[in-house]
């Protein structure tokens, strides 16, 4: 079975995915303070090692294996994945493993500075396996939300083309439910030093993102003119919502800032994910005018209503998410002449089908992480003690700074390796210091 | 004319400063630095190998005072900087010659 | 019409050279000082998203459809893209875009530190339709230089497969024509602060560069043997101009720098951009040379003749624009035996064609972006006042700073998010700061 | 001869191999010291364009061209690869050429921080003609270690399917001895500023590592099955290493690091190297736990036994590539139900086999390396003074310094380039300064 | 000696310090801090958050000067830094008992 | 009580430390600075042009002292802070009216 070009397209897509959880991290890490950089990109990294291997034991087979109660599929029908040894498939197995674990990346956002590393670590595996799976299990894989599903047959089939309610919804609501679990961070909302530490940073995050929004909107494409709306609308959207989001900064604070150009290519992007297939070029033009413009004035919200999602997780993915997941009903184009958004003459078909997808994904994520979210926090614990928030969780949680730029990483003592002879004599130095 | 200098916690400087402003002191000056003492530092692992790193990093305020409010600032400081654990620092108080407002010369108090 | 092999080349390829201008960001950003680092972002970043909506709009029209007098394509033909849609045109129309867009990114070098973002964003969408597009059409869109048009005839048709012309000397030009409009930075050619202020970033920058440059390249190929002679051009021509530009540096300077090789890379990649499918492998590897040993004298020049084209734009883009433009008189591979360059017996007709190609990019970008640069400072401004070149575009454009890494953001106040009622409560530090 | 989908494949991989460098100059260069971050970022980019040279000149021939002695290929039969226009072998010139460079580029973090630039530079294309080219040749290009080799006739044909021998094996041995011949840094397992400067440089390496893994890895399938069995492996077997690293980590140091979970992601990515179309998933998974629990084990050893191999080439690559090496002789699947590893039923064979290329790559490496090695260090240098070391090598090797965040980079005065005018008015300042 | 410690704008360094080798001065260190006073900072806005840094960069000068030469000193660091609008820093005097060189325990004057 | 201040070569601080630590002094404070003065700095290329880079990298200790042990800590530090080499740098010691840990609020020699 020779590669086509389509396995090819699939390969180099999957790549690119995987390549935007670290986009996610670094988007993130420029975030916090330079005192929890660190912290914030082990719990992306983590996130990706974590999924890959659930994913590669049973999470592929439940996203996508035969359907229990339209729920999600069987775990151990495609258990290891050896079942797919000698086929094409794998190669998909890749693809869908890569939208896993970004899903799961994203939550990270919602409570950076203050998590507890090792309730992270617990709530990876549970949390992408009870919800995650059964989630993409129902919109893609033939479940429940599908067009042959309950709910689709009662609703009609929502269009999620790559993850407006299975990824951003998803992730968005997940994060504010952990937001309010945890609690805010010490200071939130008063303390100066809550800003990016590093800009630059953010930016190298959005630029991955991007990059790799391309195999993630296309890597399903099999037609040639369909791939060609899919790469235009990758491109489109998130510019349009850059300028739409700057330009609300411009009138609102005075100022176009970097932070909100990089936000409004996130906020693009994810709006048009759902609907990167099914609108022409001028809709995915609007639909990010709209998500730029929808996420700018979103992130505030925290502030108002007083949770802390810290890095506005439900101010980019939540609502962009629900713009370009409900966009549809408006900007889907007919297919074949037939059904479209109310834009184009379908009715309101869609949006209802749209609307009762956004909210069951809603629903459904919100009761699931909420009672995962606080049996962990009961149990393991997710949030870091007091004392280790104001030290900075990377030295805390593991060990380590960021950077050291100057000298004064000369101060304090060496103590080789613990393998090392070296290592049993105790100098009068490694006693001092507290481990 | 007085300068008082402190080495103080980061995350005690919102309190110290706000606490001065309430006092009136129009202006100071803030540096990184970092220190070892009593406090201990943290042990951090690079690939296993262990560094205890016991310099922690602490911010040193500078502050020209009357010698009249030297005294109540000093307090200040003190009250605002402390947590009452080994690591919230030092003040130290010297006697300044003379203090200039390089804008528009003026001396001592008035340079303030 | 299932995806084709071509068809994957073509999407890979426009998003790899999307990538280019995050990394011309990146590249460029790296060298600024701190205190303009995101500025700098910002207007690379701005670009991207601003051209692409163009793009869409009338762009592609303008530099594709057909043709107005042998100069620009007909706006409204594809205004919108929509009627590409159920094509596979789009493909190549976003892979079109990202020419357009890394073009106007590059400008920007020529005037880092001072420029006024407002006057930036009014002349982005103006020159990429009145200069980028045009001379798009002209060479690559069937135009005056095309070898149909009534230059080409007059002329020879000149070889520029990717973009020697269009992309390299044009932003060459442009950006020294904006420069010398909005004059030197303060300090300039005596402040010894005018020096990079991050060269791992700048790295970076040259990485994605070199990465995306092979999409730049080779996008358009569809036969695997030309396919090979790009990827290897694209490969061994910044390798030896690395080595030209550091081997410069060790002989005049002492020492081999970082920069110089990240420099040295860019230029080889330059140079072989309109020859990297005409040329040998050998002979890449001596447009490479020549390109390294040429933009490394020529960035010297901004000293002795005074203008202020901050980041090398004209030393880099122009010259090595020119070296591997003129390279093709006498490097080109006969094509079935036929023609060539004079090192292959082909005669000047080629050196003549490669050279009024190059002089009417010059003069037409030239004269056209003088205009246009011209107008634009005298009403918007491009600009900022003395102040705030001071204090730092970041600051006085953007209203943030790049990074924090100490503890000493730690001083001021917070105020919430304008859509939280407690913003409304007026701190009195909120009060002393001028905003 | 239209670009067919496994053309566009290779040469997608050969882009992604190539990005890789940078990814470990990112890698390795935050892990240096702060001053020198440069030299660290020279040392792999100047492999990158001196071997890209080599390559395109004698280096692709002496690795696939008619072998002599089944040693190496004749350097002359496609020198300057002229004799390859026209056909299609030049993408695959590209993509092997991509493996050479990083080979030599993986050497350099043995003698980090320390190394003299001009006696890396002799180094570096007399190691890739005399080792590399010929290793690749023996294994890959039908020489001694193949089926039809002596060699591999004695012992069997061992699997080194991306380079398990060729690329980590040989690196880390060679990073090995150069890091004896030169000796070890001043305050080597005494100093505690000896600990990475740019964690977050470090993660960016690693991302791209992994991404142009996937093209390592997979650029050479051209069956679909065998695209996904890599594709799976590549992304499970560094996941699961990266869980086993901090596990380890954990259970030892009481602190999961991020150094540790980005070392672990390359030890993983290393060990599955050779292995990654010949185990099932579970197979990778498990390779990946071995490797990360023995790497992170052995970067200890150099404290231990007192050789500075300063990045830990020998503990992640030499140590995981001979993890992936041996690994096969357990886990390696049976070809059409014949051979296979241990736990297969395949008998010893195919561990005899991978443990005799190892033995012979250890060799073979460290016996021509030492020579070349110390040849250089005895007439060119391998090191710099002890005071550069102090002053750090980015100044004095490269007279740059990598970052400048403070305002204090406005000491000391300007001197125009030497190319202008102003240059030659000698300034106090710089008569003060010594260069 | 005097120890003359000067807060400045940190793009006054390079005139500071011609002005200060005209003289004759053979050394001096600077460090960076940041300071509020009467000169206001920027209004920063992160994600619409607005944030109002009064810290405005500054540089410290450190220079030792013998006690004759420092009523000089002043006056150059004073002319040199200023440009008349508020934020140009302050300068102060103090007495130091004694200054050594390290390199060759020279003391006093001879250590400058 | 004095304030002992150092400006000393970045990698002499490791030696300085210990130096102090066996005489049982139990604090101090460091920061980052740079000084030009004797010793020169290194000439820096970017695209060729010539950066002379004369502020050379050094750090600050301040050190709290009693009377009695200031002359001996500024013995320590001259010695273990030297090479010789122009660029050592200087000590200085000025007198502290008061100090007090800001935790207890201990004062004088009991405030170290
Ligand atoms: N003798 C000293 N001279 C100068 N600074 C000191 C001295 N001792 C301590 N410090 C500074 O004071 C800080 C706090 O000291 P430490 O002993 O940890 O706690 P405390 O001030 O509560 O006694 C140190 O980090 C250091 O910066
Ligand atoms: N009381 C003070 N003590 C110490 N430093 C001060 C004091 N007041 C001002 N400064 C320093 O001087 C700088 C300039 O002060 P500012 O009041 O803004 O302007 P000016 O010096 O022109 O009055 C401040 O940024 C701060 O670093
Ligand atoms: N007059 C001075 N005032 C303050 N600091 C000085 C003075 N002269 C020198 N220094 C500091 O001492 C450091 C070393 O001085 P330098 O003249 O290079 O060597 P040495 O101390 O051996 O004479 C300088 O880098 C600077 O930080």
């Amino acid at each position: 079975m020779e590669i086509s070009a389509v396995d090819v397209w699939v390969m180099v897509s999957a790549a690119l995915v995987l390549l935007m959880t670290p986009g996610v991290a670094f988007f993130y890490s420029g975030m916090t303070r330079a005192k929890s950089v660190l912290n914030m990109l082990m719990m992306c990294f983590s996130a990706l090692a974590v999924v890959a291997v659930v994913w590669t034991l049973w999470g592929y087979s439940m996203s996508g294996a035969t359907g229990i109660a339209q729920l999600f599929g069987n775990p151990f029908e495609a258990f290891g994945l050896s079942s797919l040894l000698g086929s094409g498939d794998l190669i998909s197995a890749g693809f869908s493993a890569t939208f896993a674990i970004i899903t799961v990346a994203l939550i990270a956002g919602g409570i950076a500075d203050r998590a507890k590393f090792s309730g992270w670590l617990v709530f990876v595996p549970i949390w992408v396996t009870l919800v995650y799976c059964p989630l993409a299990f129902m919109v893609w894989g033939g479940g429940l939300l599908s067009a042959e599903g309950e709910f689709g047959q009662v609703f009609g089939e929502a269009i999620d083309y790559a993850g407006g309610t299975v990824v951003h919804i998803n992730a968005g609501v997940a994060a504010l439910v952990l937001a309010l679990i945890i609690g805010r961070r010490r200071g939130f909302g008063v303390d100066p030093a809550q800003r990016p530490h590093n800009i630059p940073l953010v930016m190298l995050g959005a630029t991955l993102l991007w990059f790799g929004w391309f195999g993630f909107n296309g890597g399903a494409a099999t037609d040639a003119a369909e791939a060609g709306v899919i790469w235009i609308s990758t491109m489109v959207a998130p510019a349009a919502a850059f300028i739409a989001w700057i330009g609300v900064e411009w009138i609102r604070d005075g100022k176009p800032t970097s932070l909100g150009g990089a936000s409004g290519i996130v906020a693009g992007l994810v709006a048009i994910t759902p609907a990167c297939a099914n609108v022409s070029p001028l809709g995915a033009l609007l639909i990010g005018l709209l998500a730029g413009v929808a996420s700018a004035l979103a992130v505030g919200l925290k502030y108002r209503l007083g949770y802390d999602d810290s890095l506005d997780v439900v101010g980019v993915h939540l609502v962009s998410g629900l713009v370009g997941t409900l966009a549809l009903g408006f900007f889907a184009l007919p297919v074949d002449g037939e059904g479209g958004g109310l834009f184009y003459g379908g009715g309101a078909d869609q949006l209802i089908a749209q609307s009762a997808a956004a909210a069951f994904a809603i629903l459904f994520t919100g009761i699931l992480t909420t009672i995962i979210g606080i049996l962990i926090h009961r149990t393991v614990g997710m949030r870091v003690a007091e004392e280790d928030e104001i030290t900075g969780v990377d030295l805390t949680e593991h060990a380590e700074t960021g950077y050291e730029f100057g000298g004064l990483g000369t101060g304090g003592s060496f103590r080789p390796h613990p393998s090392s002879p070296a290592a049993h004599r105790r100098t009068p130095e490694a006693e001092r210091v507290n481990s | 004319m007085k300068l008082i200098t402190a080495i103080i916690r980061p995350d005690k400087l919102a309190d110290v400063r706000s606490a001065l402003e309430e006092f009136g002191l129009q202006g100071l000056t803030v540096s990184e630095a970092s220190g070892y003492g009593r406090q201990k530092g943290h042990r951090q692992f690079y690939r296993g190998a262990a560094y205890t790193q016991d310099l922690v990093p602490k911010l040193r305020l500078e502050i020209l005072a009357e010698d009249f409010d030297a005294l109540r600032i000093l307090e200040i400081v003190l009250e605002s900087a402390s947590t009452g654990e080994p690591g919230d620092g030092k003040v130290w108080v010297t006697t300044a010659d003379q203090v200039i407002r390089v804008s528009d010369r003026a001396e001592g108090a008035e340079a303030l």
